[in-house]
Order: structure tokens, then C-alpha cells, then sequence
């Protein structure tokens, strides 16, 4: 094999140097689901949905480099249970109620969960207590939908330059902190001109006052799965 | 952090806000930092804080009785503060006591061998305000219990490894360790030599040496008995690695669960200084410039994880790094990093004396050297043990005066769990590889528990980075929970093996990979003890329905029949 | 009828709403004139849509809406014991849907002022032996009794119910297509 | 009649128990009181009714609210969307909505009470009406007519049909569609979806007017009967529009007395707190509301189809407005309070919802592209009320600075009916009932009185669910005799 090709579920693939798996079946056209993973940030590789196997290990197709003769599985019935797991453990965890939320059709995680067949979350729902911060002109956030996915964290530190989010806590406990006097976004330096305000995979943060804008049938994911898409990264506006 | 919570108790969104502009960072890292850490409360605990150590072995000595016994006596609930703001009283994750346990923190400093009695003498010191400097000294008395040494647990003369390292050179020091086939003793068992060569190859002027004391693997407290003893061994494998990378600057990262170690620690890199065994032109040799910083940890297990432990060392929440690249490459401040166990650096000053061929004839062909274990849980003869690698369990389980053994959980809560017909099996990185935890359970221990146990310290450690474990680790607590009230079926016994075998292949770190293994191997072995407790139906409610009626009921004042639900017979 | 190999035998199909909105009822009912088909299959038992009011046995039950009081659980415990196959149908019963958004207050504070007295403002909440009582949280289907098998939607269409129907009856795995696969 | 209500001594009387009532949507229970002869001394509609909703979308976003009020009801989540959207365009601060989206606002709800009708007298209703109040339980149900009445049945469930795809070819999805945003609507009408509809639109009127026929032919079997089966005359209250002809979508609260005087006329809804007021008793979850200026022993009124066909002046549709002069000339122009005479009403209204969807999809203005009304200024306090299938729906709402809802009243469609299904179930219990041996059969009755009402329980049973069926009797001296719990 070619010194700058490795191999995704048997077909060989060319990368560039330096480039993650990611990155190499991005531009080859293969899909890898992806949920923390923007093109336009450092990788975070928490969420795990992007795990492949790597000459039979899992990996993190979005931090792991890719290297010659590499032998990868991406779709297997067996990854393909495991980021089920993955979308049912990220839905109980927090408060993940479609029926109401204006992301819905437009949401990575619902979509991915329609991609693997989540047919309901499994696990025992963990309910929550979580707030809704509205104190903000032009964006709420309702950390009840909130996956930790640092998206926000990122845009708002390496694009913005405000640091305005952080995460705080550890295990469950874990979650989105703001960085303002009270702790409400109203007193950030938050703008709804931030990268970090059009970055949410989720509902967990959008723009006040136009939700469900999107005509059902028109939405992101309502006819075409997120696997169909070239570049799912890109997060589509909210609403 | 540590340092400013030492003056004032607990760390103020005003505190918060200072560090902040002092350093001229966002407020939110000061908090993600104080909110990461245990020991770091951002609302005022008491001024007396008190945390139980709560490894099984605690719980096997009767600490649940005695923190209930506390709780009664100071009229306080769990995790609360009391009115007075005196006293708080909680849970904390195994203080590295086993061996004379039941153990508290009091102000971070450690309390051994609890009674009732003892429970009662302390709750009447803090009813009186005396402060904590004017306890009796003989509630922090910590003994070494040295039951058995070999090479490494033995008197060192300062100085003496330094010369023998100068004296065979930088490159010839690499070389002896490299000869002595030593490994890494935190558990993962990584060639020491290949480690410190690919450090010292690496580009970069600035490289340092870290001494992982984060020993957090509950029922492990070697390190400790090391430092506490045999400081010279360690300090001076830190210089000597140094000398061998081309490194002059080591940290040792010592647990928040070790205050009580740090002033003597301190007192002895002081008079290392003074007789320049640190410094500049250690010993004389011009170019030998090393010195130590101590870095007190802040009470999280995940920070013995390499990479965790650099974040934390920086600074940061101890969540681990994305690898590649290694710490070798990239590690402290983005310089080349060497990070070793204290036991491993305590071998290097061996070898640099003894040379590493003799090194290597002890032990077995792949493991050199020897190994210390930390012995806890029912024997007579709890503490540290030095043996040669090859040694086997039963042959361990002899000299501690353990009998009738139902089962020995080697490596701690990520460990492995051993019954009887596995006895023969070795200590050695190709068969039992362990970082030295040993804990026995006798004839009428049950094993449920000690998983159930294992599955909380893993819930509470967890440092929410990734999602199966984040989840993983709280849903495995919830279900062990659930069992543990006899609410539990089969239905969760395979979710639990399933969750496991998930934890293991998709975390991100070892905290993760390992999370199930103590839950799944009891299961394996001592399934009995789970399906005694399991309800005899296939299925039972997540919910206990009475429990979830009790708010309606009560508002509602109702107490009739059908206010009220049963489980189905 | 697949389940007991032949097809001469009409399932026997029981149907309940919990707390739901009836929502899938309706949707069930945008089977439209493949209700008349539907008859042809499946003869109905205890439903919303009869008066036949008692459970019996049956092969399978459509289960609407989430668990949230004490009579809830009856009604699912004894859908339980009569059915072969129960399946959870809509976002109420699989994860308590928008009815669990008052999950995160207490049940007793909501009671509270869910009844108080318009003009005096004193609380009167409903104590008859004759209501059910509420559980503190509304719950899942699936936390309560075993559920075999989950068609999410709020609701699912018309189309999503009669394909997984239908795949039931037939014996077959229900599987939906994506555009038939919806949680809102 | 009233004294029905409460029995004076409950203790020496046999208790008796319908539960839950069947074929309505959502959960209610009926309890009778009788003596040793079967007199009937007490006899109550009993509703579940918890309205969590207002309390836990406290603190929710408002332009979500629509969106998920709409879940209290799945029969008519439009109305609750229609509702609460107006309310909500009032709150966001939107001027009058453009011409397009008020249509297409209109088209939707007339679709809905299209299906709405259809569903409540073909699917849930007729088995009683066609195949007899005491036919065969197994038999009573929708397939039990297809059975019997196949073409008939066929009819309903197309009509119903097409209402449902008007409504998702405007909100996207059947039920629990969105579509309709503060300010306008999201989406214009393509002109294939309107084609579609309008080819099909004839054939519903054609069908609507069979099934007016229908009840007429039904009615005429044994008029007395249906005049006075469960018969309570109520005040009547409903929306209008300026000149007095009925508005579903908007219009002002007119209010008329049993004998048809006036009592209020095209008032403001958004003083409704000045002229209703909700009771609340203690046997029932559901509040009972009542005009002021009359007092809640005469106050109380009913709302729905058979209050607005006799409140309003006209219906603005030829076909319909023709078939409610046959229908007043029935009686003579006296107002009917007869409970089966909902269901003629109910399918005049259906018969003029689809003259009207049909007018709409003439109207060049339905396949318009301008769909958001003008922005002002945020307001904190909106009230939307419409004429929903089941009657007058009030949604009134306050939000804070940040926009979340700080305080959250529904009046559904139901509560308003509340006193009168209870009047109209004990006229049916003394008239039927009393003096007789108790079959399933004749507690049918009770349950056909209540099913007229089209009750929508799970509106107002939202957050606390249903109640299971059980029949008990009791001996005088309390004990029970026998006890028979359904679920």
C-alpha cells in the first residue's frame, strides 16, 4: 500500500500528512459521526462518537492521526451499537424533550440518534435539575440540553477571544460555567455576533424570539440523515 | 489555591474574583479549578472539616458505624455544615490508611486507628474550639508498618547514589537503567529507560522530572510509606533521572491525602540544598543543577493519571490530555516531561549504586527488581511489603497471616478480584501486574459490597471529560444502588456486564477503561452474592413507587388503600 | 395470527393512554382508511376508542403517555399481564415526553398551587380516596413495567404506527424508515 | 335541578360509578347516588383535571409556548397553538398579521374543525346513535359501524382525512405541527398543496351536508327524544364577529341567556376576568365558571357548537347558514338545550368549517409569500382566545424582561361546559335512571349525554391522567355489596 493511504473498512483511503482520520475520510467523502468535532476548532474528543477502531483499538477518529497501513473499522454493527449507546447515555443525561425544543430537525444529537435507530434512550432518565438563563438581549441558554460538548467553550476562546464559557465540575457534576460577576450571560461579554452563539450542536444555546422558524419538512435532518452530509459540521442556524 | 484556602478556610467568589485579576485570567477557570477539586470548597465548610475515608477497607473496620456514631454525637447530617459553622462532616475517596484504618482527614490532616472512643474525644475537642495543632499527637501518629524488605526498603546514605551516577556519567547512567529492565511501578509498566532516553532525544532546552505521590488507587499507601522514610531514595532518583535527561527541575506532586508529609518533606529538600544534593553543581559535579518544588494535590484521583496530573500541575482541572503526543514530547508548559511513580524513582537511586545488571537479577526475566505492596483488609499483619517480582499471592497471603481467604482484590478499584483457585499466580507485569494495592477479604466478607463500593469511588472520580464514562460511571453507581436495595433483576445484571464492557472499550482514559472491571469481575465470580439480593421478578420499577407517593400523600393528607402502591407479587 | 403461526386469527389489539395528550391515539386514527384494513387483522380490546373498559388477554398493547399517578401504574401493570408484546408508542411513554417538564419542580409545591381557592387563595387540593394520587415524578413506561418495544414521535404518524403495526402482526422486526423515525 | 348536586344524607344511599367514561377524549368519571327504590338523589361528573401546564412552563421561553401547549390536547392541538400563538403575537410586540398569514391561520383552523367534528361524531359518537345507546359493547366502536354502515363510515374517516391534511399541508405535520410562529406563519401555501385541497374540498361539502342529513333523518325517528335527552337550558356564550356572525378564529364574547335575551355582545375578550368567574368545588378537579353579572347559581353557560349556532346571527356561508334555519325553526325559534342536539349543531359547523376552507383555497391571498405581520415593541402581557372545536379557549399569558413566562391561565374549551354536562347527566339519571334495575345499557345513556358535550378531558386531565371504571354498589348502611374495578 501507498505510503500515504490507510484503509477504512477495507478500501483504501489517501491522507495528507498530519491530517486525523477525521479529517482524511472527511475529504475522501466518508462519513464519521461526530458530535464535539468542528472542522473550524482544536478537537476536543469527548463525546466519543466518533470512535473507529484502529487496527482493532478504539480511537478518536477526531484527535487521532492517520498513518500509513493503518487498518480501520468506521461501520460495523458493533460501533454502530456503540455510538447508540453513546446518544442514549448523552439524552438521559441531561433533559432532552424534542417534542418542545425549536432545535429539533435542525439538532446533531437527535439526528444521530435517528442515524443509529435510537428507538428510546434505554438507560434510566437521570432528570436533572438544571436552569434556563435568559438574562441575555439576544440568547438564552437552557443548560438542560447542554452535552458538554465545549463547542461554545471553544468559538468563545479561540474565535472570540472572550472566554466567556468554561466548564466546571467534574463527573456528573460537570457543566457550563459562565465567565461574568454573576454568572449570568446578561453580564458577559457574550454577543450574539460571537461564533460561540451560532456553534451549539444542540439547543442548548440560540437566539431569542424566533424559534420554529424552519417549516417541518424543510429542517436539516427531516429528509436528509446526517450521514448524507458532505461537511455535518457546519452547524445549521438555529430555528 | 491550596495555599490561599489554607488562610481563609474556603475560596469566596470574592477570593474567586482576586485570583482572577491577580492573575489576569477569566473567573470561570478559578472556578473550574475550585469546582474540580475535593478539597477545594467554594461554600464555607466548618471550621473543623472532617472527611471519612470510605475505602471498602474502611467500611471493613466499621467506618459507617463510626461516622454515624460522629454524626449523632455533633447532631449533624451528612455533607451539611453545622449552624455554628464549626464542623462539617462528609465522604471522602481512600486516604491511603488501609493499614490502620478506619481513617479521617481533619483539616486534610490524617487521624488513624478510629474508635468509638476516639469519634468521642474528637467531637469533644471541637465542642470546646480546640484547635486542631493542640490535638494529641497520637490521633495523626501514621505508622510505616514495614512488615518485610528486601533492596529498596533499606537505609541509603545521602549523597551516595548522586556520586555513583556522576561517576558513571549521563549517558552511562541511561545506560545502567536501561540494563536494570526497571519499569514503571504506577501499574503501567512502561520500559523506565526507553521513557527517560525519548525525554532527554527530545528537543527543548527545559525538561522536567515529575514525581507522581498522587497514589489515589485506593488501598494503595506504599508511596507513602516511601516518602516518609526513604525521601533520600526518591529525591535523589529525581536529581539522578534529571542527570540522565538533561533535566533541572523536578516537581513532586503530592497528594492532598499527604499534608501531613509536606513539611517534612520540605525540611528534607531544604537540607538536601544545604548539603548540595540539590542546587547547582550537585555534589561538586559542575552542569548537575537540579532542584524540587513540591506541589500539593487538591483531592482528585483522576491526577494520577499522567497527563492529568501535568493539567493539574499547570494549574488546570486534572481532565486528561488528548495523546498523542506524549508527555516525553509534550508535557509541563508543552516541554518534554518524564512522569514516574515514587517507587519507580526510589529504584532509580538503586540502581545508580548497585549498577543495573545486578538490578536485574532479581525478579523474573521481564520484571526486575522488586515490587512493594500495600497489604489491607483482613490479615494480621496489615502494611507494606517489599518482594521480589514472581512472588506469588498465596505466598503473600502466608506472611500477612490472611486465612481462609475468600477473595484478594489486587490493583485497587481498577485492579483485578482473585479467588482462591487463582492463588498461584504471580506478582510480575506479565501475569498480576499491580501498582502494589492488596486487599484481602476474609471467609464471611461479601463481595457485592466491595464492588458496590468501587462503583461509587468511580462515580465520584470521574472527571466528566468523556461521555462513557461521565454517564457510564453514574449509571453503574445508580444500578449497583438499586441491587444493593434489593430492587434489582437480572434486567440490570446484564446492563451492568454490557456497561462494563462499554466503560473498558470507549473511555478516554484509564479511570474509564477501568471503571467496570471490579463491577464485572465480581460478577463472574461471586454472582451469587448479586442474585442473592435480586428481586425474584424479571423486572422491578426504577422507582421505589411508595417512596415516589410520599410527597402527593403527604400534602394531600391521604392514607388510604389506594394512596398507596406495592411491588406485584 | 404470526404470533401462534397462523394468520386465520385476529390479534387481539389493546390500546391506552396514560399521561398523553391522545395525540397518538389520533395519530393511530391517521391510519385512516387503513383502519378497515387494520379491522381485517386485529379485532380491538380495552381502548379509548370502545367501551370494551376491562383488559383481557391480548397479543399486543399500544401504550400512549407517561406514568404519573397511581392509577397510571395499574392500568400499565395490568396491560402488562395481558400482553404479549407492549409497546411504548410516543415521547410521554418513552422518555415522559413534555408532561415530565414538571419533573424538575415538586409535586407537592405544584399541587399546592395548582389549588388554591380563585377568590379566598386558600389551598384546596382534591384528597378523594376517589382521585388518584400523583407520583412525585412523571416516569418513562419502561421505568415502570418491562416494555418490548418503543415507537417514538409526538406523535408518530399515522404511517409510523401502521408500518411497525404491521410489522408486528406479521411477526416481523418493526423497523422504520428515516423519514418515518421522528422524537418530535 | 340543582338539588341534584349534592344529596342530603350521601351516607344512606347506594353509590354507583361510571369510569372511566368511554369514547371521549380524555378521562372522566361519573358518580350516582340512589336509594333503596333507585331514586336518584345525587349525580356528578367528575373530572381530573390538573392544570401543570400553567405552572411548569413558568420560566419556558415564550415563542416555545405555543409549541408546547399545544400537547395538552391531541384532538385539537390547534386550537391551543392558534390560542396561544395570538397571545403570543401580542407579547413579541407584532402589529395586525398580513393578509396571507391570517388566511392560512383561518385555513388551519377551519381544517381542524373540520376533523375535529368528524372524529367526535363519526368515530366516537355515531356507535351509540346508529347502532343504539345499549346495542353489544363488543360492537359499539367505529369498526362496529364500519361493519354495519360501511360507505357511512368510509365518509367519516375521509372527512376527517382531509381536515387532517389540511392541517399538514399549513403546519407540516397532522398533529402537533408548528407552521404558525408569533407574527404569521412560517411557511407559504404552495400552489399544488392548495390544488390538492381544493380537489378534494367539494366532495367534503357534499358530504358534510349528507351527514347534517343524517342527524335530521336521526332526529326526526323520535324528535321528542332528541329534544329533551339530557336537556339543560344554560346561558350560551360564544365569539362573534362585528356584525354578529360566528368567528372560530376571532371576534368579540357575545353571551345569550337560555331564552336567548342578551346578556353580554361583542366584547373585548381581553376583559374576560371581568365577566367570568371560576368556582371551585370540592368534588371535582375542574373549576366551574359562571358569568359575574349573574351570579354562579344562574351564571353558568355552555359553549361548543350547539351555544354558538344559537348565539351568533348568522353563519357567513350559504349551505350552512341554511341548514341553522331549519335548525332554529325546529323548535320554533325557542333555543334548544337539549344535549343530542349538539350533534346536529356540530355538523352545521362542520358543513360551514368546510364551505369556508373551500372559500379560502378560492382566495388568491392563500398562496401569498408575505407572512410576518411588522415588529413593535415587546409587551408583557398577551390573552389569545378562539371558538375552538369544543367551544371559547382563553390563553393568557405574562413573561418577564428576559422573556421567560412568569404567569400562565387557560380557560379550556370544556371547563366552560363543566356545570352544564353535570345538569345534562342528571337530567338524564332522573329521567332515565331513577326507579329502574341498572344495566350497563342505561349507564350508556348517562356516558352518551356526556360524549354530546365532546368533552376534551385531557385539556384540563393534562398532568394527573385518568381514573379507572369501577361500578360499586353499596347497602345503605355503607357496606359495600359489590365492588367491580375495570381499567
Amino acid at each position: 500500500m501507498a505510503d500515504n493511504e490507510f484503509t477504512i473498512d477495507e478500501q483504501p483511503v489517501p491522507f495528507k500528512p498530519g491530517q486525523t482520520i477525521l479529517e482524511a475520510a472527511k475529504t475522501a467523502g466518508i462519513y464519521i459521526p461526530h458530535l464535539c468535532y468542528n472542522s473550524e476548532f482544536k478537537a476536543h474528543g469527548g463525546c466519543k462518537m466518533c470512535t473507529v477502531l484502529v487496527n482493532g483499538r478504539t480511537q478518536t477518529a477526531c484527535t487521532h492521526k492517520a498513518a500509513a497501513g493503518q487498518e480501520l473499522d468506521v461501520n460495523t454493527p458493533e460501533l454502530d451499537a456503540t455510538r447508540r449507546s453513546l446518544v442514549q447515555m448523552l439524552f438521559i443525561e441531561g433533559n432532552h424533550f424534542c417534542p418542545g425544543c425549536e432545535k429539533s430537525g435542525n439538532c446533531q444529537l437527535q439526528a444521530l440518534g435517528y442515524e443509529y435507530e435510537m428507538m428510546s434512550p434505554h438507560f434510566v432518565e437521570l432528570y436533572p435539575h438544571r436552569e434556563v438563563d435568559a438574562s441575555h438581549l439576544d440568547v438564552v441558554i437552557d443548560f438542560n440540553r447542554c452535552i458538554l460538548c465545549e463547542l461554545c467553550v471553544r468559538a468563545s476562546r479561540d474565535v472570540d477571544h472572550k472566554e466567556v464559557f468554561a466548564i466546571a465540575g467534574r463527573g456528573l457534576d460537570a457543566r457550563l460555567i459562565i465567565n461574568s460577576p454573576t454568572g449570568k450571560l446578561g453580564d458577559s461579554a457574550f454577543a450574539i455576533t460571537d461564533r460561540a452563539a451560532r456553534v451549539c450542536p444542540v439547543g442548548a444555546i440560540f437566539v431569542k424570539g424566533i424559534g420554529f422558524k424552519t417549516p417541518i419538512g424543510e429542517r436539516t435532518y427531516d429528509c436528509e440523515s446526517i450521514s448524507a452530509e458532505a461537511d455535518s459540521c457546519e452547524v445549521p442556524e438555529t430555528t | 489555591m491550596r495555599e490561599i484556602q489554607e488562610e481563609s478556610d474556603w475560596i469566596s467568589p470574592e477570593i474567586e474574583r482576586e485570583v482572577a485579576e491577580g492573575l489576569g485570567i477569566p473567573v470561570t477557570r478559578v472556578q473550574s479549578v475550585v469546582q474540580f477539586y475535593s478539597f477545594l470548597y467554594d461554600k464555607p465548610p466548618g471550621r473543623y472539616r472532617i472527611l471519612f475515608s470510605d475505602n471498602i477497607t474502611d467500611r471493613m473496620l466499621g467506618s459507617s458505624a463510626l461516622l454515624e456514631h460522629m454524626l449523632k454525637r455533633l447532631k449533624l447530617r451528612r455533607g451539611q455544615t453545622s449552624p455554628d459553622g464549626a464542623v462539617s462532616v462528609d465522604l471522602t475517596s481512600c486516604t491511603g490508611m488501609c493499614d490502620q484504618g478506619p481513617a479521617i482527614l481533619v483539616n486534610n490532616f490524617a487521624v488513624t486507628r478510629l474508635t468509638p472512643r476516639r469519634i468521642d474525644e474528637i467531637c469533644e475537642l471541637i465542642r470546646i474550639g480546640a484547635p486542631v495543632a493542640e490535638w494529641s499527637s497520637d490521633f495523626f501518629r501514621v505508622d510505616d508498618n514495614i512488615r518485610r524488605s528486601e533492596t529498596l526498603l533499606t537505609h541509603l546514605e545521602p549523597g551516595v547514589a548522586l556520586d555513583a551516577a556522576i561517576a558513571c556519567g549521563r549517558q552511562g547512567m541511561l545506560d545502567e537503567i536501561k540494563r536494570s529492565k526497571l519499569r514503571g511501578r504506577g501499574g503501567a509498566g512502561f520500559p523506565t529507560g526507553t521513557k527517560l532516553e525519548g525525554a532527554r532525544n527530545a528537543p527543548g532546552a527545559e525538561k522536567y522530572i515529575v514525581c507522581n505521590a498522587d497514589e489515589g488507587e485506593p488501598g494503595t499507601f506504599k508511596d507513602r510509606v516511601l516518602l516518609n522514610s526513604y525521601a533520600v531514595r526518591v529525591l535523589e532518583g529525581m536529581a539522578i533521572a534529571g542527570f540522565a535527561v538533561g533535566s533541572t527541575k523536578g516537581f513532586v506532586y503530592l497528594r492532598g491525602e499527604y499534608r501531613h508529609l509536606l513539611d517534612k518533606l520540605q525540611a528534607e529538600i531544604e537540607l538536601m540544598r544545604e548539603e548540595r544534593r540539590l542546587g547547582t553543581a550537585i555534589r561538586g559535579c559542575a552542569g548537575f543543577d537540579f532542584d524540587i518544588e513540591i506541589h500539593m494535590g487538591a483531592g482528585g484521583y483522576i491526577c494520577g493519571e499522567g497527563t492529568a496530573l501535568v493539567e493539574s500541575l499547570e494549574g488546570k482541572p486534572g481532565r486528561p490530555r488528548v495523546r498523542p503526543p506524549s508527555m516525553v514530547q509534550v508535557g509541563y508548559l508543552g516541554k518534554p516531561t518524564i512522569v514516574d511513580n515514587v517507587e519507580t524513582l526510589a529504584h532509580i537511586s538503586e540502581i545508580a549504586v548497585e549498577g543495573g545488571a545486578s538490578f536485574a537479577k532479581r525478579g523474573t526475566h521481564t520484571s526486575t527488581g522488586t515490587k512493594l505492596i500495600s497489604i489491607s483488609g483482613d490479615c494480621e499483619r496489615p502494611g507494606v511489603y517489599e518482594y521480589r517480582f514472581g512472588v506469588t499471592v498465596s505466598r503473600v497471603l502466608e506472611d500477612c497471616g490472611a486465612r481462609a481467604v475468600t477473595a484478594v482484590q489486587i490493583g485497587g478499584a481498577s485492579g483485578v478480584c482473585l479467588t482462591p483457585d487463582e492463588f498461584s499466580r504471580r506478582i510480575a507485569f506479565e501475569d498480576v501486574s499491580t501498582a502494589g494495592a492488596f486487599m484481602i477479604f476474609g471467609p464471611d466478607r461479601d463481595l457485592f459490597d466491595a464492588a458496590h463500593n468501587f462503583a461509587h469511588f468511580f462515580a465520584h472520580e470521574s472527571c466528566g471529560f468523556c461521555t462513557p464514562c461521565r454517564v457510564g460511571t453514574a449509571i453503574q453507581r445508580n444500578i449497583m444502588d438499586k441491587i444493593a436495595e434489593g430492587r434489582g433483576s437480572r434486567y440490570e445484571v446484564n446492563d451492568l456486564m454490557r456497561l462494563a464492557d462499554f466503560m473498558k472499550k470507549n473511555s478516554h482514559c484509564g479511570l474509564g477503561e477501568t471503571a467496570g472491571n471490579a463491577v464485572r469481575d465480581t460478577l463472574n465470580k461471586f454472582r451469587p452474592a448479586f442474585e442473592r439480593r435480586l428481586h425474584a421478578r424479571d423486572f422491578v420499577p426504577a422507582i421505589d413507587l411508595e417512596t415516589a407517593l410520599e410527597p402527593a400523600r403527604r400534602i394531600t393528607g391521604r392514607d388510604d388503600a389506594d394512596a398507596h402502591l406495592v411491588t406485584e407479587a | 395470527m404470526s404470533i401462534n403461526g397462523s394468520r386465520k386469527v385476529k390479534v387481539r389489539l389493546a390500546t391506552t393512554s396514560l399521561a398523553g395528550c391522545f395525540g397518538c391515539h389520533m395519530s393511530f386514527l391517521d391510519i385512516d382508511e387503513r383502519l378497515f384494513e387494520l379491522a381485517e387483522l386485529a379485532e380491538f380490546d380495552r381502548s379509548p376508542l370502545t367501551d370494551i373498559k376491562h383488559c383481557g388477554p391480548c397479543d399486543i398493547a399500544l401504550i400512549e403517555g407517561g406514568v404519573c399517578n397511581t392509577d397510571n401504574v395499574h392500568v400499565v401493570r395490568e396491560l402488562r399481564a395481558n400482553t404479549k408484546i407492549l409497546v411504548g408508542v410516543g415521547a410521554c411513554a418513552i422518555n415522559g415526553g413534555l408532561p415530565a417538564l414538571r419533573n424538575r419542580l415538586k409535586i407537592d409545591d405544584i399541587l399546592d398551587r395548582g389549588y388554591r381557592d380563585p377568590v379566598s387563595g386558600e389551598p384546596c387540593i382534591p384528597n378523594s380516596p376517589e382521585l388518584p394520587l400523583a407520583l412525585d415524578k412523571v416516569y418513562p413506561v419502561n421505568e415502570i413495567v418491562r416494555v418490548d418495544y418503543s415507537l417514538p414521535g409526538c406523535p408518530p404518524s399515522g404511517d409510523a404506527i401502521w408500518k411497525f403495526l404491521k410489522d408486528l402482526i406479521l411477526g416481523r422486526m418493526p423497523r422504520l424508515d428515516y423519514e418515518l423515525l421522528h422524537y418530535d | 335541578m340543582l338539588d341534584l348536586e349534592t344529596a342530603q344524607s350521601p351516607h344512606k344511599l347506594r353509590r354507583l360509578a361510571i369510569e372511566p367514561v368511554s369514547r371521549v377524549e380524555g378521562h372522566g368519571k361519573v358518580t350516582i347516588l340512589l336509594d333503596d327504590e333507585n331514586r336518584v338523589h345525587q349525580a356528578r361528573l367528575h373530572i381530573v383535571e390538573f392544570r401543570g401546564f400553567e405552572i411548569f412552563i413558568e420560566g419556558r421561553p415564550y415563542w416555545e409556548v405555543p409549541i408546547v401547549v399545544q400537547r395538552l390536547c391531541g384532538i385539537c392541538p390547534v386550537s391551543h397553538l392558534l390560542a396561544g400563538t395570538k397571545a403570543m403575537d401580542v407579547i413579541a410586540g407584532f402589529g395586525p398579521l398580513t393578509t396571507t398569514a391570517e388566511k392560512l391561520r383561518r385555513l388551519l383552523h377551519y381544517g381542524q374543525v373540520m376533523q375535529s367534528h368528524a372524529l367526535h361524531f363519526f368515530h366516537l359518537s355515531s356507535p351509540d346513535l346508529l347502532l343504539g345507546f345499549e346495542s353489544e359493547v363488543a360492537k359499539r366502536n367505529i369498526v362496529g359501524v364500519a361493519a354495519a354502515f360501511p360507505d357511512l363510515a368510509k365518509q367519516g374517516v375521509l372527512t376527517r382525512k382531509f381536515g387532517q391534511e389540511v392541517i399538514r399541508h399549513i403546519a407540516g405535520k397532522r398533529i402537533h405541527g408548528t407552521g404558525v410562529i408569533p407574527g404569521g406563519v412560517n411557511k407559504a401555501l404552495s400552489v399544488a398543496d392548495r390544488d390538492s385541497m381544493r380537489s378534494g374540498i367539494d366532495q367534503i361539502v357534499k358530504w358534510s351536508r349528507s351527514a347534517v342529513e343524517l342527524v335530521i333523518k336521526l332526529h326526526e325517528t323520535n324528535p321528542e327524544f332528541y329534544k329533551v335527552f339530557g336537556e339543560a337550558p344554560a346561558n350560551m356564550m360564544s365569539l362573534v364577529d362585528e356584525h354578529g356572525a360566528l368567528d372560530f378564529y376571532n371576534g368579540g364574547l357575545r353571551a345569550r341567556t337560555s331564552h336567548g335575551g342578551a346578556i353580554f355582545d361583542r366584547v373585548d375578550y381581553r376583559t374576560y376576568k371581568a365577566l367570568l368567574q371560576e368556582d371551585v368545588k370540592n368534588w371535582s378537579y375542574m373549576k366551574f365558571p359562571h358569568i359575574k353579572s349573574l351570579g354562579a347559581e344562574k351564571g353558568w353557560y355552555r359553549v361548543g357548537p350547539l351555544a354558538r349556532v344559537q348565539v351568533c346571527d348568522m353563519l357567513r356561508t350559504p349551505l350552512a347558514e341554511a341548514e341553522r334555519q331549519r335548525f332554529l325553526a325546529a323548535n320554533g325559534g325557542k333555543p334548544l338545550h337539549g344535549a343530542l342536539m349538539y350533534h346536529w349543531a356540530r355538523m352545521i359547523e362542520m358543513l360551514h368549517a368546510a364551505e369556508l376552507a373551500r372559500d379560502l383555497l378560492d382566495d388568491p391571498d392563500i398562496v401569498g409569500t408575505d407572512l410576518m405581520a411588522a415588529k413593535g415593541a415587546r409587551r408583557d402581557e398577551g390573552i389569545g382566545v378562539i371558538e375552538a372545536p369544543r367551544g371559547t379557549l382563553f390563553h393568557h399569558y405574562r413573561v418577564d424582561e428576559n422573556g421567560l413566562v412568569t404567569y400562565c391561565n387557560l380557560i379550556v374549551s370544556t371547563t366552560n361546559n363543566n356545570q352544564a354536562m353535570n345538569e345534562a347527566i342528571r337530567a338524564v339519571a332522573s329521567r332515565y335512571l331513577s326507579g329502574r334495575e341498572v344495566t350497563e345499557g342505561l349507564l350508556n345513556h348517562v356516558e352518551v349525554a356526556i360524549r354530546a358535550y365532546d368533552p376534551c378531558l385531557s385539556c384540563a386531565t393534562h398532568a394527573l391522567g385518568q381514573m379507572p371504571l369501577e361500578v360499586e354498589l353499596v347497602r345503605a348502611d355503607g357496606a359495600t355489596v359489590s365492588r367491580l374495578r375495570k381499567r
